[in-house]
């Protein structure tokens, strides 16, 4: 990508430079991990004096509570912000109010509506998860083009930006599988507990399922539960997103059939670079891409 | 027992107690021997209930002493008076409306089962089915409150209380909703108690009761002790002198209106069930009474005319035109006003203040304006207030500050300011202190001259024949005859003859 | 005379059986159209699967019940079984062995904290709804400091059974847990003195207070049983989804007061019933697992299910009304 | 006599003023102790930040204010928001000029629904609690429906002003709009026959049947007003986060209904006033803003949040009673 170099070409002193980080949530596991990197790599530019300070505010995945919070942030004179945003579109006049007030902000995990707008960008695309999952799909249905059988998806939050494009990744893969069939699309709301009680009535429901993909982990694990507990495991391929903890384990015990890992640990400390090098006046990449990986069985023990 | 006669069971000393803005109790004193009758009264908020709820734990006093069995006491909440052996059948009737009666009457004293660990409903059902049957009441125990009028609730009421095997029984007003019969029930029950040595503090503003069956009365005024009497010892004035610091001229001091044209006709008025074919029409001037006993439906009646009930047939004649009613708005928009006998209910809103609740159904009428003009509203309403001598620290306080008979007049008040046409009044003296009752019928006397037309449903036999022009009788929902002021002058015993129709004579 | 005739038939209360009447006939009537439109409904399993997924919900719905009748709410279910969920969570995790300690922990942990908002609404006189509101915010924070926001992995095989074991391979455990509290619930409200002091209360307060009732020990057990029961449902949870998580039970409570809404419980308090309260949850459980087996879509599940809870209401309040006119 | 004394002054009641008062000591204490903690809090950038921010919760607690005061609650105003915020969304979507019709169409299509909510509610005497239970979803699911789920991009820069533009590039279009409908609530509750009446449906529902006033319409103008007033605040959430979004605005009743109850209000019916509502509204925003300048992680700032909560209650009750006592 493009680099550039921060507002005002003054490269600040270490003692001055106060980095601000917007958290989108402490509860989701994958932002979990994501502020955790970040945290880890702040603490250690704070204990080498490069930073004088840094500050992390959570969001708690509530829109408005994120812009109240970036108002609060650019009243504290922050030298550079960080934001892992709640919504694509929601979180766009956070972008402008910074450029306002003339303080740089790097954007980490998924991008605002205008996110060429904002100072940086560390990020991974959610429309290739998607697409990793439905191609992994695929090949074990028989391989891309030849692909057979019914497939049930789980969905995030609908209208949250990760499940759109994670919609979207599989709409671009399986979906275009001629003999493959997407049965059924149902909300799980991100949550393990609503997954596996849909998941539950599914099993009712379709006495033949191929493959559920799920567009988080949490809800992944969910379904698995139900698949297990049903006795169908060996029938069903179940792939998701995310490479949580249980996730992994689960995929190294050989029941999940696979999860896709988003960088946390690439994504946080990358964010935390870039915001660290705008701060202090060096030049910077202004968009950095983190790719995801698939994790199965076969690689997930280097994951762990 | 004889030997306890001049020993005091309950003795409470100085007792003083302050509400924000009301001195209830200033200093006072009561003393109640065994097994006797003590029959304590005052003007309404003289501190009578208040008094009685510091004896059974609801309240506490500021200060003072309290002396049971000879014993200073001090409860600190209802279920340490109940173990002493404090009971009170509280003025203000609360029933727990979706148990049933055993259940009422039982509560907190459950007859169990198994050590105690289940309750034995069927035992409970069967000893409260004895007790209601001893007390005259062919119920079911198992009727849920609710299903009951309110006379049947004030029995329930009595009875919990005195099978409570207590010590004393406090009756703050128990016969304000009862009949005859149900009063001599209790008159009974009374007795028997007495005769068991139990004492009983016995609050009512009806002199005949009081001369009836108490030993002693302890009076108060504003607050402050005024004496004690052997009722033997006192007369009926000398007693309201006492009360109300001032002699009373004869209480009923009716003065005869010219009658106006024709207000309200009812036509064949029949809603399914409760009351048939009622028709009568009352004229600008008169004062209408309608007797009958507790339970004949004369309230639901009236209900329906002001547009609080439905009914099902019939014709309302208003001012010559026929008018249907479909809600209270319309009743109140042509003139018509109604105190309802159930006050916490229908007539007051508790936690707001007295001027707004003398003015809440008045506010369509001051004025068209948007905005309320709330100086010249307020003006207008302590003028009402002071009418009806409403006691009260200010007009601002909330009206669950009153006491229950100041309540009354504040709902009065709130009519009276609606200057209606038709003033219906149900049981407008049910609690209400002898002064305060004085100035009632003085009003209504006035309120007549000045051509408004008063219907006036009373239980109180002699507020009826003392009040009215006119009185109808009414029985089970059917009118059962009608009386004329001019018999009413000719002293035969009308008191009878009502009772009879009400009973359902001659039908 | 009409009540001369109930004198004779006794505990089991009539009319309020007819009045919850109305309610049972659209359970039987929704059953009835399931069972004819979609042919998985029919299966034993699925019937086993529909009760599977009311225990979590059941077993609140009857603390619930409790509540509600007492005059109160609870609006910190969700809150408490997510400590419940990082309690069992943190003790699994620390060693999975200890199974037995770290479900009793998570019951007497949510035990405690009911007992807290027992305290505080009876203590003050607060309003429960006030008190709840509070405290969930304070408990699902706990809950996030407990696990530092972070999701157990649960990997004990025993603690596993709990929520996805089967009695004989056939009978979920959760369904035997949830029929036991509704009957101690059951014989709890209808056969002690609790239960007529729960009714007492939630009827009139005053009343109970002037009857010498000690309402504040009735509030505190109330609470604390809601805590207990809420926390059993949370460990059934939590070994469901196999993962103590601090995110767990969102919006739970809400669940649970319309199903005892629906089973004919008032808001207003002194009146309600165990069996009404079972209906109300079934009504639930089939109608979420009827959507998903017809195939509803997540937009359209959620508007289908306010109206039947609108339905549900509205005609029961009808029936009962013109029976009593 | 003594009622002589007090009738010169009038309409504003200085008993409930303070009773007010305890509230208004602890903001007044919280504002110092920030003002003393944070150099950020001090100056006045912050100041109009915090009341930017209280505007949304601040428009829907002067409406939540009249509910809760005639005896309700509505807990559909999260979703209400999500349908103001896709209904301008699709409007301005297919044409941006539309700015005008979109708020419209939007604080009408809330308003409407406000009056279904009102409607059910008087209509068949229900609890508000259950109604609004189920309309909630009912609402969300139509968000869902209008939008496919999808979020709308807005572009226009005349729409993005209401919600994101100053009043001479200093003081925020949404605080005015606060304080408009602040002022408006005031005087409609205090100064109107309907404001009465509200207060007498709240402390009496029958007395006020029987003093004439026509309940229905009262009930239906009052949650007809908190829907107009949740569009307004879901039009300016909307313009603020520049985006027409269905899952918007989850919970903003609860934060809401605090802020009433904060202010005094009781969930009885009956008592409140909008000055104790404005007191409790600025008390939630400086907990919030204090929060966030002072760096309290998310999990604890729940758990303050909580016990401030509970804290300002209980305190507010136990002053108000030792006056009574
Ligand atoms: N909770 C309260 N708060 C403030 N004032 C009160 C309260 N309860 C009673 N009062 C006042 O105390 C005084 C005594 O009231 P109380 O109810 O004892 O009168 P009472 O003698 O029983 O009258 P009545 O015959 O009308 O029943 C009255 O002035 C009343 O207004
Ligand atoms: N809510 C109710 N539901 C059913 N029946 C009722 C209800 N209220 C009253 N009734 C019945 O209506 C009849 C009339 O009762 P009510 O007590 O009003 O008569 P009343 O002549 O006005 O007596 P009172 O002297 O108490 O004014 C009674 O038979 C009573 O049982
Ligand atoms: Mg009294
Ligand atoms: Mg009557």
């Amino acid at each position: 990508g493009a680099s550039g170099d921060a507002d005002g070409e003054a490269a600040k002193d270490g003692s001055a430079i106060k980095i601000g980080i917007l958290q989108k949530s402490r509860s989701d596991q994958y932002q979990i991990l994501l502020n955790a990197a970040q945290d880890t790599a702040l603490a250690e530019l704070k204990s080498c004096g490069k930073i004088a300070d840094f500050l992390q505010v959570d969001a708690d995945t509530d829109v408005q509570k994120q812009l109240n919070q970036a108002d609060d942030m650019i009243a504290m004179g922050v030298s550079v912000i960080i934001m892992s945003p709640v919504d694509a579109n929601g979180c766009a006049p956070i972008v402008d109010k910074c450029k306002e007030a003339g303080i740089p902000i790097v954007i980490v995990n998924s991008k605002t509506s205008n996110v060429e707008d904002a100072t940086a960008f560390v990020g991974s695309n959610d429309v290739e998860a998607g697409e990793i999952m439905g191609n992994f799909i695929a090949d074990q249905l028989g391989g891309k083009g030849n692909a057979k059988g019914n497939v049930l998806q789980l969905e995030g939050d609908i209208g949250n930006s990760a499940q759109i494009d994670r919609d979207q990744g599989l709409k671009n893969t399986i979906y275009k599988e001629e003999g493959a069939t997407v049965l059924e699309s149902l909300s799980g709301k991100w949550l393990r507990e609503e997954a596996m009680r849909i998941t539950e009535d599914w099993l009712q429901k379709y006495p033949d399922i191929s493959a559920i993909a799920a567009e988080n982990d949490n809800m992944g694990m969910g379904a698995l539960n139900a698949v297990i507990n049903a006795g169908r495991k060996d029938d069903i391929v179940i792939v998701s997103v995310d490479a949580i903890e249980d996730a992994k384990l689960s995929v190294q015990a050989g029941e999940l059939d696979a999860t896709v890992l988003q960088d946390a640990n690439g994504q946080g400390t990358g964010s935390v670079d870039v915001a660290f090098q705008i701060a202090s006046g060096e030049t910077y990449e202004k968009n950095t891409n983190i790719p995801f990986v698939l994790i199965t069985k076969d690689n997930v023990d280097q994951y762990l | 027992m004889s030997n306890l006669e001049s020993a005091f069971l309950l003795e409470m000393m100085g007792i003083t107690k302050q509400f924000p803005g009301t001195l209830a109790l200033d200093d006072v004193q009561l003393q109640v021997r065994c097994g006797e009758v003590h029959a304590l009264m005052g003007e309404n908020g003289a501190g009578k209930s208040t008094l009685m709820k510091i004896a059974a734990g609801q309240l506490k006093a500021d200060r003072g002493e309290v002396l049971f069995d000879g014993k200073p006491v001090c409860f600190e909440n209802p279920a340490e008076a109940i173990d002493a052996g404090v009971s009170m059948i509280y003025q203000e009737l609360n029933p727990i409306l979706h148990m049933t009666i055993a259940e009422n009457i039982f509560l907190n004293r459950e007859p169990t089962r198994f050590r105690g660990l289940l309750v034995d409903r069927k035992k409970m059902n069967q000893e409260a089915a004895a007790i209601l049957k001893k007390y005259g009441m062919n119920i079911s125990p198992q009727v849920k409150m609710i299903e009951l009028t309110i006379a049947q609730m004030q029995m329930v009421e009595i009875i919990k209380a005195v099978t409570f095997n207590a010590k004393i029984v406090i009756m703050d007003e128990p016969t304000s909703s009862l009949d005859a019969d149900e009063t001599e029930n209790l008159f009974r029950t009374i007795a028997e108690l007495k005769e068991r040595g139990i004492s009983i503090i016995y609050i009512s503003h009806r002199m005949e009761e009081i001369a009836r069956i108490c030993d002693r009365v302890t009076v108060f005024r504003d607050g402050r002790y005024i004496g004690t009497r052997e009722i033997s010892e006192i007369n009926r004035p000398a007693l309201i002198k006492m009360m109300v610091g001032r002699e009373l001229s004869d209480v009923f001091d009716k003065v005869p209106v010219r009658q106006g044209e024709v207000v309200l006709k009812v036509e064949g008025l029949t809603r399914n069930g409760v009351f048939q074919e009622i028709s009568f029409e009352v004229r600008a001037g008169e004062i209408l009474g309608f007797a009958g006993l507790v339970g004949a439906g004369r309230s639901e009646i009236m209900k329906s005319i002001f547009g609080l009930d439905p009914y099902d047939s019939g014709e309302i004649i208003w001012c010559g035109k026929p008018l249907t009613i479909r809600s209270t708005a319309e009743a109140i928009d042509h003139g018509i006003a109604m105190v309802t006998e159930d006050r916490k209910k229908y007539g007051l809103v508790l936690c707001r203040s007295l001027y707004e609740n003398i003015g809440l159904p008045n506010l369509k009428k001051q004025q068209r304006r948007l905005f309320i003009n709330h100086k010249a509203n307020n003006a207008k309403i302590s003028e009402y207030a002071k009418k009806l001598s409403v006691k009260a620290s200010s007009l601002s306080v909330e009206a669950v500050s009153l006491s229950g008979g100041n309540q009354q007049k504040v709902i009065l008040a709130k009519w009276m300011m609606a200057s209606p046409k038709l003033m219906i009044l149900d049981e407008p003296t049910r609690g209400i202190d002898i002064g305060a009752k004085h100035e009632i019928y003085k009003l209504m006397c006035q309120f007549a001259a000045e051509g408004m037309a008063i219907i006036m449903i009373s239980s109180e036999m002699e507020e009826v024949i003392g009040m009215s022009d006119r009185i109808l009788v009414v029985h089970e929902g059917r009118l059962n005859g009608q009386f004329h002021r001019s018999e009413i002058c000719e002293g035969i015993n009308l008191q009878e003859m009502i009772l009879n129709k009400a009973l359902g004579g001659d039908k | 005379m009409s009540m001369q005739a109930k004198q004779t038939e006794q505990s089991f209360d009539l009319a309020l059986f007819t009045r919850k009447y109305g309610i049972l006939m659209i359970l039987v009537f929704m059953i009835v159209f399931l069972l004819i439109a979609s042919p998985t409904f029919r299966t034993l399993q699925n019937t086993i699967n529909v009760l599977n997924q009311i225990s979590i919900n059941g077993i609140i719905a009857i603390g619930m019940t409790f509540i509600i009748i007492s005059g109160g709410i609870d609006l910190s279910i969700g809150s408490m079984i997510a400590v419940a969920s990082v309690v069992t969570g943190a003790v699994l995790a620390a060693n999975p062995g200890n199974v037995v300690f770290a479900v009793v922990l998570a019951a007497v942990a949510c035990g405690l904290i009911g007992l807290f908002n027992g305290y505080i609404i009876s203590k003050f006189d607060m309003f429960p709804f006030v008190v709840t509101l509070g405290t969930q915010l304070i408990f699902r924070g706990a809950a996030y400091v407990i696990s530092d926001g972070k999701s157990y992995v649960l990997t004990s095989n025993a603690f596993k059974e709990i929520g996805q074991g089967k009695l004989l391979g056939a009978i979920p455990y959760s369904i035997i847990v949830l029929i036991s509290i509704a009957f101690i619930g059951f014989v709890l409200l209808s056969r002690t003195k609790y239960g007529q002091y729960v009714y007492a209360i939630g009827g009139n307060l005053h009343t109970a207070v002037a009857s010498g009732v000690n309402v504040f020990k009735i509030k505190l057990l109330t609470y604390m049983m809601m805590g207990i029961f809420t926390g059993i449902a949370g460990v059934i949870l939590t070994s469901r989804v196999n993962a103590g998580q601090p995110s767990i039970g969102v919006g739970y409570e809400l669940d649970a007061i319309a199903a005892v809404v629906i089973g004919g419980s008032s808001l207003n308090g002194g009146i309600g019933t165990i069996p009404g309260t079972v209906i109300g949850i079934l009504m639930i459980g089939v109608i979420n697992n009827g959507m998903n087996l017809m195939g509803v879509s997540s937009f359209y599940q959620q508007i289908v299910k306010g109206f039947i809870i609108l339905g549900a209401v509205i005609l029961d309040i009808m029936i009962s009304r013109r029976k009593s006119k």
